[in-house]
C-alpha cells in the first residue's frame, strides 16, 4: 500500500508541468496569483518534503480538496463508492459463481460438443469491451425497445413513488450495468476454471476417487477442490480489470459512482480527486489480491508451504 | 583424512566438500534454515577408475556430484581434478577444463534440448572448445553417434523421436564429444527398462575401457553399482558412511547402514531364505540431521551408545582400503556382525 | 480345484493414436484365486498397467475394450454390469494400490478424510465412526502418531508414509483382491523393503488375494507365487515363480533374468535383449519378440505362437516348445 | 476443427485487418476528415453511397473506419511491442539472476500491478491533458509489460534448472550463448501467445479511452473516436455503434482466438519437453 501510493506519486511527478500551472493556463489570471496558489499548496517545497507531506496526509485520510464539487475528497468519495461496490460487488458474484460453474461443468468433458459451444460463446464474450457491450444493450433494450429506463441509478419521479415501485425502479435501473459488467466476468473465469478443471481431471487422484467406488458426483467434487485455488488467485489479479470495466459502465449509463467521477474528474482536471481514485482503487487491488491469497490458503495447504 | 588409495596423484581429489542450501523464505527471502545437502565429504577418484557413490534420496549424491563440477558452487572444501585446483578457477579457466570433467544426466528426457537436433547438441561441445569446424564436426558427430551403438543418419533428428534408452547414448555421445577424461554419471539407468538398462551398463563398460575414462557413478540401484564400480562410496544424509572395494564392501558390509541397505534389496532368486534388517522410519531430514553419528536414530547395532548420539564418527580405515565412519566398527578386525549376504 | 476369484478372459483393449490404432492389450487371459499372490511383470510398454486398470474400468478416456473381453469377479462380468454395481464393488471388494502416492493421493484433503472416504461411500457408518476407523487403519500399517498424522496432508508426508496411506485405503474395508500396480517403484530401497513386509503382513491377516504389477523381478521373487510375463500386449509365460526363475521358458523372460543385474556377480558383462520394445501401434507379425530373439527362424515370421500349456500351470508363447531343437546355444 | 485450421482462420483474418488498414487510403471511398463538399452536415444511416452511413460532421463512416484500422492496430501492435522487450528483459534477467535480486524485481512487479492499469492512464491524461499518439503508444507499452514479465520469468526460472542447460554449462558453453540457444528459443511460446493477447487487450483499450475522449484525440479516426461521435447529442445513431463496435469485436476475437490456438499448439510440445 505505501508501495503504491509512493507509485502514484511518482507517476504525479512525471508529468510535464505541474497541475496547477496546468489548471490555469490561459486564465487571465496575474502569474503572482497563481504563484501563491502553489505556494499555498506547498509546490515550491523541495520533492522530500512534499513526499512528506503527501504521504502524512494519505495515512490522516486527508485527500485534498475537490475542485469540481467544491467538496472535501473525502466526502465526495463517502458518497459515491457504496454505489460503486454495490454494482462491482454484484457483478462479482455473480461473474464468479457462474463462470466457476460454466467452467467445471467444461472441465470434465472437454472436447466434447458443449464444451466447444461454451468454448466459442466464452471466446466472444470475452473479446468484448465492456463499453460496447453496454452501448449495444443501452441501443437494445433502452433506445429501441424501450423496455428499460434509460440512465442513472434510479429515476427522476424516484422519492415520491410507493415503496414497491421504488424497487422495482432500483433494480431496472441496475439490471443493464450488471449485465454488461458480469457477462464479460463470467466468460473471464469460466475460461480460466475450464482449463484449471481440465488439469485437475487428468490427474491421477481422480483416478484414485473412482477405485474407492465414488460416484462421479463425489470425484467431480475431489477435481473441483484441487482446481479451485487457481481460480481464486485469477479473481484476485482480476480486480483491477473489473475497475476498469466499472468505470466504463458507470460512463455509459450515467451510474453516478466513483468510476464515473473519476473520468469528469479527469475531464475537469479536478487533480486531487483523480489522484484519490487512483489510490482508492489500488487500496481495492492490494486488499482483494491479500484476500485471494488468505482464500488460497484455505483451500489448498500447498499454496505458502 | 582422505580416502587415498594410490600412492600416485589421484585424478580427482576431493576434501571436505561441504554444499548447505539457505531455505530462504519471507518478502525478501532472508534465510531462515539451512539444508545441509552435502556435509563434509572427501574421497579421490583415480585415472581409469570408477568410484560408486550410493545413496538413497536425500543422502546428498546428486549435489556432490554436481558440486564437484562447480554446476553447483560448493559451501566449501577442496576439489583438485588433475593437479588443478577447481574452485579458484576463474570463468574462462573453469570453462576449458571443462572439456576434461563431463556430466550424464538421470532423465533422458529433461536433458537434451527438445529443439535442438541430436548432432547440433553433440556438436555444442566441439565448437565451444573449438575441436572441429564444418565438416569435420561433422564426421566426429557420426563417428560418435556410431560409438555409442547409434546408427549416423539420426543426427538430423529431434531427441523426441528416440527412446528412453537411445536419449541416454546420446547423452553418452555429448559428452564424449569433447573427449573428457572423467565423466560424472548422474543415475545415468535410473529410468530405463532393464533390458535397457543392461545395454547402457555395456555400453558405460566398453567405453571406459577403450577410452581409459574415470567414473564417479552416482546411483541408488546396488546391483547396477556391483556391475560398475571399483570402489564403492554409501553416503547417508550427506555424508560417507562407508567408502571400501567393490568385493569387500557387497561381501563383508562393515556399517549397520551398509548392512540394512544391502539386505533390503530384492534379490531375484524365489524361496531364498535372508536375515533382512528393516530400518525403522524414515531417513531424517537434512535440514535437521541428528547429532552424532547422523544414521544412529535408526541404527540396530547392539551396542549402539550415548557416544554414537553425540560424537561424529570419522570415516576410519578399518580394514585395509576400507573405510567405515561407526564408533562400534573395530579396527583392521575381521567384521563384528554376521554379513548379511554370507 | 476351486473356482478362481479373479477370471480374466481374451481382454483386448485399444486406443486410436495419431500413429493409427493401438492394440495396448491384445488378449490376455488368467485367473487369480482366492488369497494367491499373482505377480503381473513387464517393461514399461508392455500393456500390464492398462491390463490391471482395465479389472476395473478405468481405462484412461479413448481405451476401448473388445466386446468379446470378459472380467469376471465372483462370478459376475464387470465389464457388463451397470456403473452402479462396479461402483460398490471398486473399494469394498476391489482395491487398487498405484504407483505414485503423491499424485494418487488428493493434495488439498487430509490422508485420514481420504481414508475414511471409503468407509463412508460404502457403509452406512457416520462421519465420525469413518474417521475413528480411517485413523485405526493408520495405525495399523505402521503409521506412528496416527491421530495426528490423518489430519495432515499429502504433501506434509513422506514418500513412505503416503504409499502407507494408500494401502491403509486400499485395505480398510478388507477387499478379497488388491490390485498393487508398482507400489514400491517410487520408493527407495530400504522403504520398499518396509512396504513390502506391510504387504506381506496384511495379506497374511486378512486372507486377500493380491495382483502386483511390477517390473522387479526381485520384487517377484520375494512376493508372488505365480507369475505372469507380459510382452507387447501379450501374455509370453505364465509359470510358478520358483519355474519362472528356474527353468524360464520364453527367450524374452530368459533375457530378462540374464539382464537383470545382482548383488553377487562378479564383475561380467551383463547380457543384453538387443533392441527395444516395439510401440503398440506396431507390433510385428508373428511372434512380437522375433526381432529381439536369437532362436528366430522363419515360421516365427509367419505364425504367430500360441500360448501352449508347458506343465502344470505353466504356459509359454514360443514355437520353441514344439521344435525345442531349433534352440541355439 | 483442427488444431491447424484453428491457427489459421484467425491469423488470415488479422491478414485481412492488416491489409485493410494498409490499403485504407486506397481502400476508402474518402478521404477520412472530409467533410462533403455539398455543406451536407449531418449524420446519416446507411445509403449505396455510404454503406456504414455518415457522422454528426457528415463523415464517411467507412473511410473514418478503415483510416481508423490503421491507427487502432498500430497502436496496439506498437506498444505491444514495446510492452514485450520490457517484459522479456525484466522478466528474463529476474528469473536468470535469481535470489535477491528477482525477490526484489517481484515486489516491484507486485507494485506496479497493485495500480490499475486504466486509473494509472487516467491520471496521465489528466496531467497531460490531451496525449499525443506516441506519447499514448508509451504509455500504453509502459503498463502493459506486467504479465509478460511475470509469464518471462516464471518460464527462465524453470529454464535454469533444467538439466540440458546444466549440460551446456557442463559443456563449457558460455552464459550468453546458453541464453540465446537453450533458453530464449523455449521462452518463444509463452512471448507469442502473451503479446497475442496483449494486442487484443490494448486494441480494446485503446478504443476505451479514445471513447472516454483520452485517447486519439479528433480529428484522428480510431474506432473508438468513431464509437464517441456516435454517441454526441442528437438521436440515437445506431450505425455508428454497430459498425465501428463491430469492427473492434472482430479485432479483439481475432487476435484472441490466434492467443487461444497458438497457445493449443505450443502445449502438447512443452509437455514432451
Amino acid at each position: 500500500m505505501w508501495a503504491a501510493s509512493t507509485l502514484v506519486f511518482v507517476l504525479l511527478r512525471l508529468a510535464p508541468g505541474d497541475p496547477y500551472a496546468m489548471r490555469f493556463e490561459g486564465l487571465p489570471l496575474p502569474r503572482a496569483t497563481i504563484e501563491a496558489r502553489r505556494a499555498q499548496r506547498g509546490l515550491d517545497d523541495p520533492m522530500p518534503v512534499q513526499y512528506a507531506r503527501w504521504l502524512g496526509n494519505i495515512v490522516r485520510g486527508e485527500l485534498g480538496w475537490s475542485e469540481q464539487h467544491q467538496r472535501p475528497v473525502r466526502d465526495v468519495i463517502a458518497d459515491l463508492l457504496p454505489r460503486t461496490a454495490l454494482l462491482m460487488g454484484l457483478a462479482l458474484v455473480t461473474s464468479l459463481s457462474l463462470g466457476m460453474w460454466l467452467g467445471a461443468w467444461q472441465g470434465t468433458r472437454a472436447g466434447s460438443f458443449g464444451d466447444q459451444v461454451a468454448t466459442t460463446s466464452t471466446l466472444v464474450l470475452y473479446s468484448l469491451p465492456e463499453f460496447w457491450l453496454a452501448l449495444l444493450l443501452l441501443q437494445l433494450f433502452v433506445q429501441t425497445l424501450g423496455w428499460l429506463p434509460a440512465t442513472g441509478m434510479v429515476s427522476a419521479m424516484h422519492e415520491i413513488l410507493p415503496f414497491g415501485e421504488r424497487v422495482r425502479d432500483r433494480l431496472e435501473h441496475l439490471v443493464l450495468p450488471w449485465l454488461a459488467l458480469s457477462l464479460v466476468g463470467v466468460s473471464v473465469f469460466a475460461r480460466f476454471q475450464r482449463s484449471s478443471m481440465r488439469d485437475a481431471w487428468r490427474e491421477p487422484f481422480v483416478r484414485t476417487a473412482r477405485a474407492k467406488g465414488v460416484a462421479e458426483r463425489g470425484v467431480r467434487w475431489h477435481a473441483w477442490r484441487t482446481a479451485l485455488a487457481p481460480v481464486i488467485a485469477l479473481a484476485g489479479l482480476t480486480l483491477p480489470a473489473l475497475v476498469g470495466g466499472a468505470v466504463f459502465v458507470e460512463r455509459i449509463f450515467a451510474w453516478p459512482g466513483m468510476g464515473n467521477a473519476t473520468v469528469s474528474a479527469v475531464n475537469a482536471r479536478d487533480y486531487d480527486l483523480v489522484t484519490a481514485a487512483v489510490l482508492l482503487s489500488s487500496a481495492v487491488t492490494v486488499f482483494g489480491s491479500l484476500l485471494a491469497d488468505l482464500v488460497q490458503r484455505m483451500v489448498d495447504p500447498r499454496v505458502g508451504s | 583424512m582422505t580416502a587415498q588409495t594410490t600412492s600416485v596423484a589421484p585424478l580427482l581429489d576431493v576434501r571436505n566438500l561441504t554444499k548447505h542450501f539457505p531455505v530462504r523464505a519471507g518478502w525478501f527471502r532472508a534465510p531462515t534454515q539451512v539444508i545441509r545437502a552435502v556435509d563434509g565429504v572427501s574421497f579421490t577418484v583415480a585415472d581409469g577408475e570408477t568410484l560408486a557413490l550410493v545413496g538413497e534420496s536425500g543422502s546428498g549424491k546428486t549435489t556432490a556430484g554436481r558440486a564437484i563440477l562447480r554446476l553447483i558452487e560448493p559451501t566449501s572444501g577442496q576439489v583438485h581434478f588433475g593437479g588443478r585446483d577447481v574452485r579458484a578457477l576463474n570463468a574462462a579457466s573453469l570453462r576449458a577444463l571443462r572439456r576434461e570433467m563431463q556430466i550424464v544426466f538421470q532423465d533422458p528426457y529433461g536433458s537434451l534440448n527438445p529443439r535442438l537436433t541430436v548432432g547440433a547438441a553433440i556438436r555444442e561441445g566441439l565448437l565451444v572448445h573449438q575441436l572441429a569446424e564444418g565438416a569435420a564436426a561433422e564426421q566426429r558427430v557420426r563417428a560418435l553417434l556410431d560409438e555409442v551403438g547409434l546408427r549416423a543418419e539420426y543426427a538430423t533428428r529431434y531427441p523426441h523421436e528416440f527412446s528412453g534408452g537411445q536419449r541416454q547414448r546420446i547423452g553418452i555421445a555429448r559428452a564424449l564429444a569433447v573427449e573428457p577424461r572423467f565423466i560424472v554419471c548422474d543415475e545415468p539407468v535410473s529410468a530405463l527398462d532393464v533390458s535397457v538398462q543392461a545395454q547402457v551398463v555395456n555400453l558405460l563398460r566398453d567405453l571406459q575401457r577403450d577410452r581409459g575414462l574415470a567414473y564417479l557413478f552416482i546411483a541408488h540401484d546396488l546391483a547396477v553399482v556391483a556391475h560398475m564400480a571399483d570402489r564403492v562410496a554409501v553416503m547417508y544424509l550427506g555424508r560417507i558412511v562407508e567408502l571400501a572395494p567393490r568385493a569387500a564392501l557387497f561381501a563383508t558390509p562393515r556399517m549397520p547402514y551398509t548392512q540394512a541397505l544391502l539386505s533390503a534389496v530384492p534379490v531375484p532368486e524365489p524361496g531364498r531364505v535372508r536375515r533382512r534388517i528393516l530400518l525403522a522410519g524414515d531417513p531424517p531430514s537434512p535440514a535437521n540431521p541428528p547429532s552424532g553419528c547422523v544414521f544412529h536414530p535408526r541404527c540396530s547395532h547392539p551396542d549402539r551408545d550415548a557416544m554414537c548420539a553425540n560424537v561424529i564418527p570419522a570415516l576410519e580405515e578399518k580394514a585395509p582400503a576400507h573405510w567405515v565412519a561407526c564408533h562400534k566398527v573395530p579396527a583392521a578386525a575381521p567384521p563384528s556382525l554376521p554379513s548379511t549376504l554370507a | 480345484m476351486t473356482s478362481p476369484l479373479l477370471s480374466v478372459h481374451d481382454l483386448r483393449v485399444s486406443f486410436f493414436t495419431e500413429a493409427g490404432p493401438a492394440r495396448a492389450v491384445d488378449g490376455v487371459s488368467f485367473t487369480v484365486h482366492a488369497g494367491e499372490t499373482v505377480a503381473l511383470v513387464g517393461e514399461s510398454g508392455c500393456g500390464k498397467t492398462l491390463t490391471a486398470l482395465s479389472l476395473l474400468r478405468l481405462m484412461p478416456t479413448g481405451a476401448r475394450l473388445a466386446p468379446t473381453s470378459r472380467v469376471e469377479f465372483d462370478g459376475a462380468d464387470i465389464l457388463t454390469m451397470p456403473e452402479r454395481a462396479l461402483r460398490s464393488l471398486r473399494g469394498d471388494r476391489i482395491a487398487m494400490i498405484f504407483q505414485e502416492p503423491m499424485t494418487a493421493l488428493n493434495p488439498v484433503l487430509t490422508v485420514g478424510d481420504q481414508v475414511a472416504e471409503v468407509v463412508r461411500v460404502h457403509t452406512a457408518l457416520s462421519g465420525r465412526d469413518a474417521w475413528t476407523r480411517a485413523v485405526d487403519m493408520l495405525a495399523l500399517v505402521g503409521i506412528p502418531d496416527a491421530a495426528a498424522r490423518a489430519q495432515q496432508y499429502p504433501h506434509e508426508l513422506s514418500g513412505g508414509m503416503r504409499q502407507r496411506v494408500m494401502i491403509a485405503m486400499a485395505l480398510i474395508l478388507e477387499p478379497a483382491l488388491v490390485i498393487a500396480d508398482e507400489p514400491t517403484t517410487a520408493l527407495d530401497v530400504t522403504i520398499q523393503a518396509q512396504i513390502l513386509e506391510l504387504l506381506r503382513a496384511m495379506r497374511e491377516r486378512s486372507g486377500m488375494a493380491l495382483l502386483l504389477i511390477t517390473h522387479d523381478l526381485g520384487v517377484v521373487a520375494e512376493m508372488a507365487s505365480r507369475v505372469l510375463v507380459m510382452y507387447a500386449g501379450e501374455v509370453v509365460e505364465e509359470s510358478p515363480v520358483e519355474l519362472l526363475f528356474s527353468a524360464p521358458g520364453h527367450p524374452y523372460t530368459e533375457g530378462l533374468l540374464a539382464a537383470v543385474p545382482t548383488l553377487d556377480t562378479s564383475r561380467e558383462r551383463l547380457r543384453t535383449i538387443p533392441g527395444t520394445v516395439p510401440p503398440p501401434t506396431d507390433w510385428p507379425a508373428g511372434c512380437r519378440f522375433r526381432e529381439r530373439c536369437a532362436h528366430a527362424w522363419d515360421r516365427c515370421a509367419s505364425d504367430a505362437p500360441p500360448l501352449v500349456q508347458l506343465g502344470p500351470a505353466h504356459r509359454v508363447r514360443c514355437h520353441l516348445v514344439q521344435e525345442p531343437e531349433r534352440r541355439r546355444t | 476443427m483442427s488444431a491447424r485450421r484453428r491457427t489459421l482462420v484467425p491469423l488470415l483474418a488479422l491478414a485481412c485487418f492488416v491489409v485493410l488498414a494498409l490499403g485504407a487510403p486506397w481502400l476508402a471511398p474518402a478521404p477520412p476528415n472530409a467533410i462533403p463538399a455539398d455543406g451536407l452536415i449531418q449524420s446519416l444511416p446507411p445509403t449505396v453511397e455510404h454503406p456504414f452511413g455518415t457522422d454528426p460532421l457528415g463523415r464517411d463512416v467507412l473511410s473514418r473506419m478503415l483510416h481508423g484500422a490503421r491507427v487502432s492496430l498500430s497502436v496496439a501492435f506498437l506498444s505491444v511491442a514495446l510492452a514485450s522487450l520490457v517484459g522479456t528483459t525484466y522478466g528474463a534477467a529476474a528469473g536468470w539472476i535469481g535470489g535477491r535480486v528477482d525477490a526484489l524485481c517481484m515486489r516491484l512487479l507486485d507494485v506496479a500491478l497493485a495500480v490499475p492499469r486504466l486509473l494509472v492512464l487516467l491520471l496521465m491524461s489528466a496531467l497531460w491533458g490531451t496525449l499525443p499518439l506516441h506519447t499514448l503508444v508509451l504509455l500504453l507499452g509502459l503498463t502493459g509489460w506486467y504479465d509478460v514479465a511475470r509469464l518471462v520469468r516464471s518460464d527462465v526460472r524453470g529454464l535454469r534448472e533444467r538439466d540440458f542447460v546444466l549440460a551446456a554449462r557442463a559443456t563449457g558453453v558460455r552464459e550468453a550463448r546458453i541464453l540465446w540457444r537453450h533458453v530464449v528459443p523455449h521462452v518463444w511460446p509463452t512471448l507469442v501467445v502473451t503479446a497475442t493477447l496483449g494486442v487484443a487487450n490494448t486494441i480494446a483499450l485503446e478504443a476505451g479511452l479514445s471513447f472516454l475522449g483520452l485517447g486519439v484525440q479528433p480529428p484522428d479516426a480510431s474506432w473508438g473516436t468513431i464509437l464517441r461521435d456516435g454517441q454526441l447529442p442528437g438521436g440515437a445513431r445506431w450505425w455508428l455503434t454497430v459498425f465501428p463496435g463491430a469492427a473492434l469485436v472482430l479485432a479483439v476475437l481475432t487476435c484472441n482466438a490466434l492467443g487461444d490456438a497458438l497457445r493449443e499448439s505450443f502445449a502438447p510440445r512443452q509437455v514432451a519437453a
